[in-house]
């Protein structure tokens, strides 16, 4: 179907040149520009290197590789994952804490990418929402799941409930769908398609269970 | 000039890997130091750039402060380990069945995953108007919005209030009190060890913190005496939302029996005052009585003695007695 | 460092809010020093009471004069000592929590607030009605005998000029202060009896505007700290020897026939029979 | 919609229906976007980067009223790494008011789709609200009129203003390398404010002296505004706890007459109600990315309805449509609060300007959000209903206070009124209403704007009535239900006899009620009401709701390539409802080209889109259905046409097949590819050369750039309507509450949909339990807390203005649709996604009342405080300063 072409055309009218125009838009994956987009590159001055402290310059395990980055002192892991990284499948609703859509896993524990910081990560194994499938595009079965029951409706809080679930089963393979709603209950869906969302991660389960 | 939120300014970080080390950075900086243990909170109060501090100190790589331990006699709870942790762990679950379903009902599955016991009996106040950036008392001012006639403060104190009506936003802070906890709190090399009773600060005597803890400080570890252990106990959290939401009253109870009558109880709320609200009297008037309706009404009465309801939070007054009756009697509750 | 604190209303203004409390420090050292600086000087100045002879020669020409004189009548004494008490106590609940002695304060300090207030609400009456008004007053009238003093100070003890009346030079300009300071903190105070729960009025933070309220509280502040210093400078002097005289006085009542003659200049405290 | 005006016929009775069967529509498949979003491949606006691209900080109004009298920011632009300001003195100039050409309309009616029902346009969002609201709105206006000259009509809204009138409201924006230096630079940034008066509660801006929300005055009149002020005695008896019924309203509407209608009641039923203020809060802010290039302004944004926006957006960045490009491939949610885009989004678009185009990103935070993201206006005030003994409804008088916000007429209330004449079937009803200025977040409409305030409204008295003359809760809707092509809706005073009224184009609510009963097992449950286990007992309750779900008028286009795929131009914005996809089917359907042959093309107007509804009032799948059924059918008559120019023979004499166009009874004779290169040879009507004139500026455009690349669909929907149509449910729910804490439960949940046909199953269940969740969200806890004194909001964060989450829900909720299609729509649809806001809400409520006693419910949310205090105290009520104060 179109969603290929869709994620890859940049907006131009016919007979403009695509090429120049892809330079200027970058399609999710790769890092833009050496500039620290939301934060400052060098707003530390003197603090700067104050004994003891961290250095910014840091190798982070993502989704099985890994990844040189400068990360300023202030940076949660979500704003490395899509401003440094380019993985922008990790979602910002509320950048609190309070709705989940930035969910990834540290060491397969979901937690929140916008309430984190990416230093405290260093050598921990992260995966995020683009880490799940096979490279040859087998789906997650969690994933699967969802394209199975046509889950979710604008998916904004997608990627965070698909990273809490495959953490949750982790901990629990085999849960009722109370235990599963308890388990996800870290995620919010504004269009509040909850009943929908529990049918597919039960589903995802099982897919689990059987993969 | 207006306030600018939701982007964290610069700070200098720490990420020290021993006890030492994290008390060798906390002395130096002292003041200027802010520790982080999940960051929950400390989150908020950047993002809104309503504390800016020149150094943050995480605490999450320091090993030695996570984990429970059996430290003969009691249980020893590291300050950082997590919720998550806590609410799973047998030692806990089979002893203290209250403290693990206290830290299960904080907020979400991924902030217990990160959110520390220590920080949780830390956090600041989460009266709006303080969290807003106002310049109140807690925030070093001179005035509480809270406590004024139009104020909105349903969610605010009954006891206590002096000056500053905020609440003890903890859930497992009651629960601690309840059992008797001890705190190991390090300064430099320093430690010294103080009840709850001593941890909990209302704003008498220290209107700008809920804990007394000072610059340089370090809470290192909880101590559970094994007083309560496997001895009766009940905890409930009342809420607006299932998740994501502060207790509006929480109530948390030991009680040593002896056969039907009760040899000594500790009976906390939690949400009605600055520090974890103890019911002293109720507790005295407990011993050698039944865990019975009679008991629980006449202890109802007694545990709201004194409350001063503030124009939206009268409810609060009910609602107490009505735990205070569900914990003496025993009423297993819904929750969740 | 700012001697004032500011902060943002929830309307983004820049409000005060309180005094640094670095001036506490300030005030108390201050006065300390003064002492210590006073002391010295002390030392080496010797003191000037009226030469004994005169005292004799005056005792001579004014007969008649009581052996006991009354220097401060009971409803005096009463309220110096209950406003020293409510002041004493309205120091330290407001200090000791700043030098790290932490208690609920709040109440003790605005009951001795209310006590301090009764105290001088009552002495300017009793000081208007009662007593001889201007006699602690400080005035244009006084220029020659400040003139007087300081020059005596300098060292010219001959110099030509009034002597004290009822009250010495040094004595009232200090009430001079304490009466500017008392009555600012106890305005201030109790504006801020509508911040507090006291049960007396209702709890309204809003009678008056944000920038209103910074400046109540700056004042509070400032005159609050300013008597730390004055209270130190007046306990000192109570306590000095050549002084002791009057503190006595403010305990029993009167004084003697000598000290009145000595320290005082009859012709402008009259009517002393 | 322009039919809408005409005076319709009166309805011809018309069959019972029975279910359509369909190849394509009506099953279950996997949209084209879905594999994109759970690989986290699925670009939002804020997903987009480009080279060199800064940031823009936005300064919120620390007042929530006030006049800007000077802006210092020297030092803020000194600082390195800062790149430009942004002040309201940089925006175009404001467009001729609403009801101008749709470029200027843009603005305006972007702001408030449903804010001014008179003038909007029924694709505006509350349609529902056009005609009685609408009218009720004139009606109002006209009696103003009669006693002085109407004043002038308020300014619009724009992104960034010089006199904020809420507290949040944008002042200005700051450019910079990073967010970290935009935010630093504005704090070094002094504004100079001129304080003015502001008002949150809106009963307090009706007593005398009170002050007004606006220097216009503080209650919306139309267009315009006016100071009205209700008299000691009336705010005296409010103080009192009694809302007062003779205060003087501006917009009264009414339909037969109410006093003979009371006097015919056997019972008569009141109480004053209060429901609160909600924010939106789509999940995705309304973040946006610009940048110019070649002359156009290439756009990013978070949008509703991608066709629908160009022209608001191109107003409010003050070019014309053509020089802007939109891209919104995926919309995080906007339920009504991003219908046309949104004002803000001119701001990156502008500051990329002054940067000579340089790439400018604007995320909009939560609590920026939570400021300009729009709010559903509250309720203050009361109803009262009259019942025969059978149950029926005699007559409804309902008097509503609505806190608007600061900038126009919200048509909620209107529309309140008319869908309780709608549901309950009233044969005398009085509306009236005060649409009061509030200096809080905008209202705009959300999710069933006045529906699902209607159901909070209306359903707790029916249950009541219900109760005391002992008729079955399920029997007395049924009784007063609608049904077939049901009359409804008010008339302003004035109005010249014989209007006609509107009038539905189907409605099966009672079938949805015996079919939700029996999988409810309602007549099993009623056991279940009042029941006690230990401290907590259960309630039952069931709520019916209606809402628009059509508008007509809009295009369809579809292109059949030489690879022998058939491209389909959708120009309706993807925000989760699937309508997007799901009317695309309608072109298969009908022409017979395999749904697997298909690619949708949507999310990006340079693509050429065709003319779409606005993505509001859940219009979208019966408008689609219908402009893509008329596209179909264009497409098969266009094939059998270059079957019989190239093949010989008559068009009739040749139909599609799986593999292309085939004999009838015969084979293939054309494969897709074959017919598409026929098609580019013949040229003309074909390959899109010529294309009807009727279509849309929009499409043709669209067609012009696509032509000669295939066979080309392309139609308006031509098709006829009578009536308005409208989407139904039922909802049943059964409560627990906790007696003794107030906390309350949902055990168990029921949603029967009235939508016509089904077109896909899976995404109708998300539609119902999606929007009957939100509804019950707002009876459950959402809210907004702003402080009386400063008139700041204090509830910005989620943990405090408390969305539903997933614990909130009913864990097992069972829906469902009875499936007889609409006659008005070729393949029987209608829409859906409001009417389940509706009836979930009034459910729940209903449930509660069941649960606790009718006379404990006064506001919503229904948090435990209120029903636990109530109970508690002898009187039982509430423990609360007022029971109907807004904003706590």
């Amino acid at each position: 179907m179109s969603h290929e072409s869709m994620s890859e055309t940049p907006g131009i009218q016919p007979g403009h040149s695509r090429r120049n125009f892809i330079k200027g838009v970058i399609a999710a994956g790769a890092t833009v520009s050496a500039s620290a987009y939301l934060f400052r590159t060098n707003v530390l001055g003197q603090n700067d290197g104050m004994s003891g402290a961290v250095d910014r310059l840091i190798t982070l395990d993502i989704n099985g590789q890994q990844r040189r980055v400068d990360v300023m002192k202030n940076e949660t892991l979500a704003m490395t994952l899509r401003y440094k990284l380019g993985l922008t499948g990790t979602k910002l609703g509320c950048d609190r804490a309070e709705c989940g859509a930035c969910t990834v896993l540290v060491d397969d524990v979901p937690r929140y990418a916008c309430s984190t910081l990416t230093h405290s990560v260093r050598g921990k194994k992260i995966v995020s929402i683009e880490g799940l499938a096979k490279p040859d595009g087998t789906l997650h079965p969690v994933q699967q799941a969802v394209v199975n029951g046509q889950g979710f409706q604008c998916a904004f809080c997608m990627p965070g409930f698909v990273m809490a679930t495959v953490g949750f089963l982790k901990t629990n393979p085999n849960p009722t769908r109370e235990q599963m709603a308890h388990g996800i209950s870290g995620n919010l869906c504004r269009c509040a398609d909850y009943n929908k969302i529990l049918d597919c991660m039960m589903h995802a389960a099982d897919l689990s269970r059987g993969a | 000039m207006p306030p600018i939120r939701d982007v964290m300014p610069a700070f200098e970080l720490f990420q020290p890997t021993s006890v030492t080390d994290a008390l060798g950075v906390l002395s130096r900086h002292g003041a200027d130091a802010w520790p982080m243990a999940g960051g929950n909170d400390t989150f908020d109060w950047l993002k809104d750039r309503i504390k800016k501090p020149r150094v943050v100190v995480d605490l999450s790589m320091v090993n030695e402060l996570q984990g429970v331990k059996d430290a003969g006699g009691g249980l020893e709870i590291g300050s950082t380990t997590t919720l998550t942790t806590i609410a799973n762990h047998p030692m806990v679950k089979e002893r203290f069945p209250m403290l693990a379903q206290a830290a299960l009902l904080v907020a979400s599955p991924q902030i217990r995953n990160v959110s520390t016991l220590g920080g949780n009996v830390s956090q600041d106040a989460r009266c709006w108007y303080y969290r807003a950036g106002w310049p109140c008392y807690r925030a070093g001012g001179n005035i509480c919005y809270a406590d004024t006639p139009q104020a909105i403060n349903r969610e605010h104190a009954l006891f206590d209030a002096d000056r500053c009506v905020a609440v003890s936003p903890s859930d497992t802070a009651p629960a601690l009190v309840a059992l008797d906890a001890q705190f190991v709190i390090r300064n430099g090399d320093a430690e010294r060890v103080v009840s709850a009773e001593e941890f909990f600060v209302g704003p008498g005597i220290d209107i700008t913190k809920l804990t007394s803890l000072q610059p340089g400080d370090l809470l290192t570890a909880i101590r559970i005496p094994n007083t309560f252990a496997n001895k009766a106990n009940y905890f409930e959290k009342v809420r607006d939302r299932m998740v994501w939401d502060f207790a509006l009253v929480n109530i948390a109870a030991s009680f040593d029996m002896s056969g039907t009558s009760i040899n000594d109880a500790r009976m906390v709320v939690n949400g009605v005052s600055a520090t974890p609200y103890r019911l002293n009297s109720v507790e005295a008037f407990l011993r050698g009585k039944a865990r019975d309706k009679a008991t629980a009404d006449t202890a109802a009465g007694m545990a709201v003695e004194g409350a001063v309801p503030l124009a939206h939070n009268a409810y609060k007054i009910p609602l107490m007695k009505a735990l205070v009756k569900r914990a003496i009697r025993g009423d297993a509750a819904w929750t969740s | 460092m700012d001697l004032l604190t500011t902060a943002r209303s929830p309307w983004g203004e820049s409000i005060f809010t309180h005094i640094s409390w670095s001036l506490f420090w300030a005030s108390l050292v201050g006065g300390l020093l003064f002492l210590l600086a006073h002391g010295g000087y002390m030392l080496f100045s010797q003191h000037r009471k009226r030469p004994s002879e005169e005292v004799d020669q005056l005792e001579r020409e004014r007969t008649g004069l009581p052996a006991h004189i009354t220097r401060h009548g009971f409803v005096a004494r009463a309220f110096h000592w209950v406003m020293a008490v409510s002041m004493l106590v309205l120091l330290f609940t407001a200090f000791l929590p700043i030098v790290g002695v932490r208690f609920a304060w709040v109440q003790w300090h605005w009951m001795a607030g209310l006590l301090l207030t009764a105290s001088v609400l009552f002495h300017i009456f009793h000081a208007t009605f009662v007593l001889d008004f201007w006699s602690i007053w400080v005035g244009p009238k006084d220029i020659p005998e400040i003139k007087a003093e300081v020059m005596r100070e300098m060292g010219r003890e001959d110099y030509p000029g009034p002597r004290p009346g009822k009250y010495p030079l040094g004595n009232r300009l200090y009430h001079l202060a304490v009466m500017v300071a008392g009555l600012t903190v106890i305005g201030t105070g109790i504006m801020m009896m509508w911040r507090v729960r006291t049960g007396l009025v209702e709890r309204n933070p809003y009678i008056f505007s944000d920038i209103t309220w910074g400046l109540t509280y700056v004042g509070h502040g400032l005159m609050g700290v300013g008597f730390v210093g004055l209270v130190i400078a007046h306990i000192y002097f109570a306590l000095r020897p050549e002084k002791l005289w009057i503190t006595k006085a403010m305990i029993f009542g009167t004084i003697t026939r000598r000290e009145y003659l000595e320290n005082h200049d009859p012709d402008r405290w009259k009517n002393v029979a | 919609m322009a039919e809408q005006q005409k005076p319709v016929a009166p309805a011809a009775p018309v069959a019972p229906p029975k279910k359509m069967e369909f190849k394509v529509l009506g099953k279950n498949y996997v949209t084209p976007d879905l594999v994109a979003k759970v690989t986290g491949r699925a670009r939002y606006a804020e997903d987009w980067k480009a080279e060199g691209m800064v940031f823009v900080k936005l300064m919120p109004s620390p007042r929530p009223h006030a006049r800007i009298r000077s802006i210092d920011a020297s030092a803020a632009l000194a600082m390195p790494g800062v790149h430009g300001i942004l002040t309201a003195d940089d925006l175009p100039a404001p467009p001729p008011p609403p009801g101008g050409a749709p470029p200027a309309k843009g603005p305006a009616q972007g702001a408030a789709p449903a804010g001014a029902p008179a003038a909007a346009p029924p694709a505006g969002g509350a349609p529902a609200a056009a005609p009685a609201a609408g009218a009720a709105g004139g009606g109002a206006a006209a009696g103003g009129a009669a006693a002085a000259p109407p004043p002038p009509p308020m300014p619009p809204e724009f992104a960034l203003t010089k006199e904020p009138v809420y507290e949040g409201e944008p002042i200005l924006a700051i450019a910079a390398d990073s967010e970290e230096i935009a935010s630093d630079a504005i704090e070094k940034i002094v504004v100079d404010f001129e304080p003015l008066p502001f008002v949150i509660d809106p009963m307090e801006s009706l007593r005398p002296g009170s002050s007004n929300g606006r220097e216009q005055g503080n209650v919306f009149v139309g267009p315009s505004m006016r100071t009205l002020k209700w008299t000691r005695e009336q705010m005296a008896s409010y103080d009192a706890g009694k809302f007062p019924q003779d205060g003087e309203a501006t917009e009264t509407a009414v339909f037969g007459d109410i006093e003979a209608g009371f006097k015919q009641a056997d019972l008569i039923v009141e109480r004053d109600m209060h429901q609160q203020t909600t924010s939106h809060q789509p999940l995705e802010s309304r973040s946006a990315m610009a940048y110019w290039q070649n002359g156009k302004c290439y756009m990013h944004v978070s949008t509703q309805s991608l066709a629908r926006t160009v022209a608001s957006v191109a107003g409010w960045v003050g070019i014309k449509p053509e020089e802007l490009v939109l891209i919104s491939e995926y919309t995080g949610g906007g339920f009504g609060s991003k219908i046309p885009g949104a004002q803000s989004m001119a701001i990156p678009a502008l500051m990329s300007k002054k940067l000579n185009g340089r790439p400018v990103m604007m995320r909009i935070s939560r609590a920026e959000e939570t400021y300009i993201g729009r709010v559903r206006p509250g309720y203050q005030g009361y109803i009262k209903m009259g019942f025969r003994k059978d149950g029926r409804v005699t007559a409804i008088d309902t008097f509503i206070v609505e806190a608007s916000g600061p900038y126009r007429r919200q048509g909620d209330h209107a529309t309140t009124a008319n869908l309780g004449s709608l549901l309950f079937q009233a044969p005398n009803m009085r509306f009236r209403g005060l649409s009061v200025a509030t200096n809080t977040p905008p209202g705009v409409s959300q999710r069933a704007p006045g529906g699902l305030q209607a159901s909070v409204w209306f359903e707790p008295l029916v249950h009541e009535a219900a109760k005391k003359l002992g008729i079955d809760q399920v029997a007395i809707r049924k009784l007063n239900a609608p049904e077939g092509q049901a009359q409804f809706g008010l008339v302003p005073p004035n109005t010249p006899p014989g209007r006609p009224r509107n009038k539905l184009t189907s409605c099966f609510v009672k079938e949805c009620l015996d079919k939700g009963a029996e999988m409810f097992e309602w007549e099993r449950k009623k056991a279940n009401s009042g029941l006690r286990l230990g401290t907590k007992i259960r309630g039952i309750g069931v709520g019916t709701g209606a809402y628009t779900a059509g508008s007509i008028g809009v295009d369809g286009l579809c292109i059949l390539r030489p690879d022998g795929k058939l491209e389909i131009h959708q120009g309706v914005g993807n925000l989760g409802t699937l309508s997007t996809f799901d009317t695309a089917r309608t072109i298969a359907e009908v022409s017979g080209v395999p749904w697997e042959n298909c690619e949708v093309v949507w999310g990006n107007t340079s693509k050429g889109l065709p003319w779409s509804s606005i993505q509001a009032g859940s219009q979208t799948t019966y408008a689609h259905t219908r402009a893509n059924y008329a596209t179909g059918q264009d497409l098969k008559k266009k094939l059998q046409e270059v079957a019989a120019k190239t093949r010989g023979g008559s068009p009739d004499s040749y139909d599609t097949g799986p593999n292309g166009v085939i004999r009838r009874g015969g084979g293939v004779v054309l494969t897709w590819a074959q017919a598409a290169e026929a098609a580019i040879k013949l040229g003309g009507i074909y390959d899109g050369t010529e294309v009807p004139k009727e279509i849309n500026a929009m499409t043709k455009a669209a067609a012009a750039a696509h032509k000669g690349r295939g066979l080309m669909g392309v139609a308006r929907d031509n098709l006829p309507r009578d009536g308005q149509t409208y989407g139904f449910m039922a909802a049943f729910a059964e409560v627990e509450v906790d007696t003794e804490t107030g906390v309350w439960t949902i055990v168990d949940f029921t949603g029967v949909a009235d939508v016509g046909t089904v077109i896909h199953p899976n995404s109708l269940g998300g539609q119902i339990n999606g929007g009957s969740i939100q509804g019950i969200g707002h009876v459950r806890s959402q809210k907004l807390v702003y402080d009386p004194h400063y008139g700041n909001a204090l509830a910005n964060r989620m943990y405090n203005n408390k969305p539903p989450t997933i614990l909130d829900a009913p864990f097992n909720a069972k829906w469902a649709a009875v499936e007889l299609p609409d006659p008005t729509n070729p393949v029987g649809a209608k829409g859906i996604g409001e009417p389940s806001t509706v009836a979930a809400a009034g459910a729940v409520l209903a449930a509660l009342c069941d649960a606790v006693g009718d006379d404990v419910i006064r506001r919503t949310p229904v948090q435990p405080e209120q029903i636990m205090s109530a109970l508690a105290s002898a009187e039982r009520k509430p423990d609360m300063p007022h029971v109907l104060q807004a904003f706590i």
